[in-house]
């Protein structure tokens, strides 16, 4: 029940711990996290990620909101940042927690799909011999058909 | 009046990250008409809509959404969050 | 590439930060951990796992090569426990880390569902007023159809 | 000689974790038969073979699989691990 829109890094581990606490109730847990990549192999000297102050909050508010409707969750988490990441730094995480697997992996996975495409964020690549705008890929598109 | 905002490439090619914009335009289109008209850096960034999105008051919509009451348009490349 | 049987509590936020740390190279990492629930509002005193030593260790090494072999997995984790749990331990834990999300979710859902109708383990859940056996649900079996 | 190994509720309803069986059983089906033949615990605990799974050697099978030069045999019920 709890979106964080920041620039600070997060610890992934004390964040899910967290989330995981005294969970008596539903006994599913699953999170994701995006680490910044270096597909570049070193070559990655920093990310930056833009976004839409005010339309982001409410993107992430909408897509929680969707995911608590569609699923019976007991808790829904969704950490984003923005600014600037070094290789390895998480970028977000989203957590569900249901009473079974089923409802939680779907739910995590729905939460990705709308995150990818419907919230308004933007990445670039920043390297020693340049800086580019990540592309997004068709397949998220294709991916919010299944939903 | 509207405001105007541009994101990510779309906000680099045109200059700026935001301004106010005096129009008529009855649609999202129209608007986009009106601003390719103004300079060059602006017909480049408008060229290929196929590439854009747009939100109008902070919602995800279509170029062909009405303006009338709306008091902030932004335009910038699909979305790469995650 | 690790999978743990232990009788000994541990640190689901702590092991997933671990095999997250420093993963430049793949940026969707899943996890799933089960929770020793607690149906009955306040009346499980306690969970018991039993399981088969020397086949689980075999039926988990054999689950976590299938998932390699079918996605293209950048690391792979797998944690069970055996012995008591309390309500509100996390009993077990399955990460994943890929380039792309899908192959992150669908390696850990194939880890769970495999888990869950395949490795040897069974749960007894102790009461004040009783023990009794968990029963196996038609779905976990059919959840393995869809691989 | 075969290693006989139970778990869960069918540990519990025969009363032991593991014997050792001297048996010429062709098949797990014929083995089962031998021991149900045994005592009434036996004949209780493999009442119904569909709410129970059996390993050879520790690796999941059917209860018509063979049992040539199989050193262990486990009987239990469906998994419910994870």
């Amino acid at each position: 029940m709890v979106v964080r829109l920041q620039q600070a890094a997060f610890d992934f581990g004390a964040e899910a711990n967290t989330f995981a606490a005294g969970r008596r109730d539903a006994g599913a847990i699953v999170t994701f996290t995006g680490i910044t990549r270096d597909l570049n192999r070193g070559g990655l000297d920093r990310m930056e990620i833009e976004h839409y102050p005010g339309m982001t909050e409410r993107a992430l508010q909408a897509i929680e909101s969707e995911a608590r409707a569609r699923w019976a969750l007991a808790d829904c988490l969704i950490i984003h940042r923005f600014g600037t990441m070094a290789p390895g730094d998480p970028i977000m995480m989203v957590a569900t927690a249901a009473r079974h697997r089923a409802e939680a992996f779907a739910a995590a996975e729905f939460l990705m799909d709308y995150l990818k495409s419907r919230a308004p964020f933007w990445k670039k690549e920043v390297t020693a011999t340049g800086e580019s705008w990540v592309e997004s890929q068709d397949t998220d598109e294709a991916a919010l058909k299944r939903w | 009046m509207i405001d105007v905002l541009y994101f990510a490439w779309v906000r680099e090619r045109i200059g700026l990250p935001k301004e106010r914009v005096e129009t008529d335009a009855a649609t999202v289109a129209d608007l986009v008409e009106e601003l390719k008209a103004r300079e060059e850096r602006y017909a480049a960034a408008f060229a290929d809509l196929s590439s854009l999105r747009v939100a109008v008051d902070q919602d995800l919509t279509e170029f062909d959404a009405p303006l009338d009451g709306a008091r902030e348009v932004a335009f910038f490349p699909p979305m790469t969050g995650g």
